[in-house]
């Protein structure tokens, strides 16, 4: 929640369980005064403009947070949502890079997370830029990340330093397993801190408040996570 | 004029091999039945343009060896995972691909609605999307006075939009509700091909309610209808995606030889019962 | 969360002197009562956007000296022939005018809605419109190899969408069925400001009837209740125009004293009677 | 109606009552199977996309017809919707140019009318182009003038010459007075024919048909014309 910043407006895409999670829980922390916008869930998406709406809303400048992952994400930021190996001939092909080529330029606080934490998916150097982590200074870019978020730990992201530097490490987490599991180089303080944990009232509001708005496009996540009942 | 509205067989042979097809995401209304025809049919060659991206939909037609070529942002069967087919075909390079942008996509077909050349759209710049998109092109913005470069994609003119929709009247109005995107293919599309889930008698653009969403029968070569058209997937306010059905798609359409049993049992066989 | 809903004298409270204000044309929804309330309130040198034409909303505004500044594609009163104290004001220079054609206005809000610089658009090549727009640009179709030269027009970005529609809720939804013009000005405007006929206490977005023709909330900044608040002007599916007082307007308007009459008779006076 | 060609779709722009009763006749003439959509009303107008639509169909080639006007028109089939004088002081100012520096380019037929026929509006040069009668070759224009329709005769337009040629004139009018009436040179051959009258049917059409349907947008039109009443 402190990554959204006073954020007026949360839109998350496609294949996003725990984004959604997090921002429903925001909108409900926040007594309905932030909107959040799942785009593949009919009761929440506020658009009325067809699929476009989203991307122009965040080009208007009204999206403040937005979250991507990649299966590769390297230490500047690159996100590579394509292919591992070659282009022309992959050895690996994901879905493809759906709005990060748009989206990661123009939202100002984008939140990356990947819930693998690895040297498999934290790489020194991703294989294709489905988005950049940073543009030189000519490239219109009110955007960027702000932070990453893994199983392990949360970065925050500099921009200016264009490098992660440790956060926080979560509870039951190691620095020493965050180093040995992290491809790229970062940054960190002399004491790297607790993530603090979700208190006992948003666990008890991401289970049966936000759970159940969830499990209608996200039936497999919330059976999986909180044991809400699958839909028919 | 003749009658808008079509035997889905019909509406299906009005698709030519090699025709370049727009068709939507998933959440939107794509018109299932139609393509599970397009398959019977054994049609080939057929260059896909996902606006922006795409399912089971694409991922079928891409399996049944339909697609020679398919512009997309993803193509993915979501929580399922990877689309198999479409993964196979890339690592396996069977089919030309040309990767993109959600935003991108769209702004080819908003170029293509207003009538101009191209549109400019931000963001890419640095992306090894722009890389391999030789068709894109990078301009300085001429409003700026300090370097600043700007993508500008061409106008997507499919020629035809495929898609399935709750309703259509016998004007060949369709009524397609907060999904927006389908209107704009139709727009930009030559031809646009609608399959329904019901025609109804009343003139849809004559009442405020339904006119402000219903794309204008001057748009619509024809409609067909098929009743949960877009089974498996989701037609908004009408029923949901069949969960268990695209699980057992995804378990399947892993192997070469699952997803032939796939087809064999749920799209070479005669239609199934609604 | 302030309270979306406001009185009316609050919403126009909140439009600055200097204001840069996109308008609708006559057969959409004009804040006519807004309007009145702009002239009583002394309002001055706003910068008036057309989109992309205007009738009795910009030439009262004219006449009564608020603006400083107007782009557009036209301001007439239809069949009551010229608009009068807008072609009194071009004729005498009294306001700064950017003549343009419609479809580029469009296509500026367009290029604004997308967030992209500039929008291409067909059109317009060797005109005197585009010889008298310095802040409009040529250039070469960078995806064609034969000479082929576009216009393009940079994003409009207005301070201010104003406008008038049937119906809005408490959180600031408002149904524009299908005027969808209305929304395209708000999404490109940084401020949006609507007067209503009247506020509903259910959901407009609940509703897949009434969602297809609705505006989002989260673009709206305030709304305020507004019976016949287009009157003089028709409000689709409402009321239609009111023939005999436009030509009235027509007639009074025609002189600088007649118009001061219609002012002080419509317009400075306490509101009207519905 | 037979300037529409094989027309599928005719518009019709604000301020035209005459072309919104030639399409309209035609409509019913067709049998329905022409759409005419007359901007300006709710019943005759298929649009669903906002004010644009108009615009973007014809710029997808969808609008076969179009109708405009002009202050003043020349021998080139330049029109003038702006301004009389010099632009930036002009001694008469008109509406402005409306959708004309678009549609003149992109519609296939426009028809050009002007109900007075004089040298005060069909001059030798228009003060001012609003749009173009002709555009060179590198222009893109796949639309243009195809006449110019007057209260006293029938031009056509000859897009490769350049000009106009006289194709009929009005019954009670002469070849004398619209040489005298008109500011700009023009073809025409040796022997003149009378453009034909509607038919009595066509004529019963406007008036028993179209005119009531016209009244809620042109009601000073079809009363003046038609002795329809006026709208409440």
């Amino acid at each position: 929640m402190r990554l959204f910043g006073d954020a007026r407006h949360v839109a998350v895409g496609a294949q996003s369980p725990i984004p959604a999670t997090a921002a429903l829980l925001a909108r409900h922390l926040s007594g309905g005064r932030l909107y959040a916008s799942l785009l593949t869930s009919p009761a929440h998406n506020f658009f009325t403009d067809g699929g476009r709406e989203l991307f122009d809303c965040a080009g208007q400048g009204r999206i403040d947070v937005f979250f991507l992952s990649g299966g590769q994400i390297d230490g500047e930021a690159n996100i590579n949502l394509v292919a591992i190996g070659d282009y022309a001939k992959p050895k690996v092909r994901f879905p493809g890079s759906f709005g990060s080529g748009y989206l990661y330029y123009v939202v100002p606080r984008v939140i990356l997370f990947r819930t693998e934490h690895s040297r498999r998916t934290l790489v020194p150097k991703v294989d294709f830029v489905s988005a950049p982590g940073w543009s030189p200074p000519e490239v219109y870019r009110p955007g960027g990340p702000v932070a990453l978020v893994t199983n392990r730990c949360v970065f925050a992201f500099d921009r200016m330093r264009r490098r992660f530097r440790l956060e926080s490490v979560h509870p039951g987490h190691t620095l020493e397993e965050v180093l040995d599991n992290t491809g790229f180089e970062f940054d960190r303080p002399e004491r790297v801190p607790e993530t603090p944990p979700p208190s006992a009232e948003d666990r008890r509001l991401m289970r049966e408040v936000v759970a159940p708005e969830l499990a209608t496009i996200y039936p497999k996540f919330t059976a999986d996570v909180f044991g809400v009942g699958k839909a028919a | 004029m003749t009658a808008k509205v079509r035997a889905l067989d019909d509406l299906v042979a009005a698709i030519p091999d090699g025709a370049y097809i727009a068709i939507p995401p998933e959440y939107s209304g794509c018109a299932m039945e139609a393509t599970r025809a397009l398959v019977r049919r054994g049609a080939k060659n057929l260059r896909l343009l996902t606006v922006p991206a795409s399912s089971l939909q694409a991922d079928l037609l891409i399996g049944a060896g339909c697609v020679a070529e398919i512009e997309t942002s993803a193509v993915s069967l979501g929580e399922l995972g990877p689309a198999p087919r479409f993964t196979a075909a890339v690592t396996g390079g069977t089919i030309r691909l040309k990767d993109a942008t959600c935003p991108a996509l769209h702004a080819g077909i908003t170029a293509a609605e207003r009538g101009a050349p191209f549109m400019a759209m931000r963001g890419l710049i640095g992306s090894d999307i722009l890389a391999h998109r030789p068709d894109w092109r990078v301009l300085q913005n001429p409003f700026s006075e300090t370097p600043d470069p700007v993508v500008v994609v061409p106008a997507l003119h499919p020629e035809i939009a495929l898609f399935h929709a709750p309703l259509a009247d016998r004007h060949g109005n369709v009524w397609v509700g907060k999904r927006r995107e389908l209107m704009s293919i139709a727009h930009a599309a030559r031809r646009t091909l609608v399959t329904v889930e019901e025609i109804v008698e009343r003139d849809l653009l004559a009442d405020a309610a339904t006119a402000s969403g219903t794309i204008p029968g001057f748009y619509v070569e024809a409609v067909a209808v098929a009743p949960e058209g877009a089974w498996p997937l989701p037609l908004a306010e009408r029923y949901p995606a069949d969960a268990a059905h695209l699980a057992e798609y995804a378990r399947l359409a892993g192997s070469e030889e699952g997803f032939r049993r796939y087809l064999d049992q749920y799209v070479l066989v005669a239609r199934r019962a609604a």
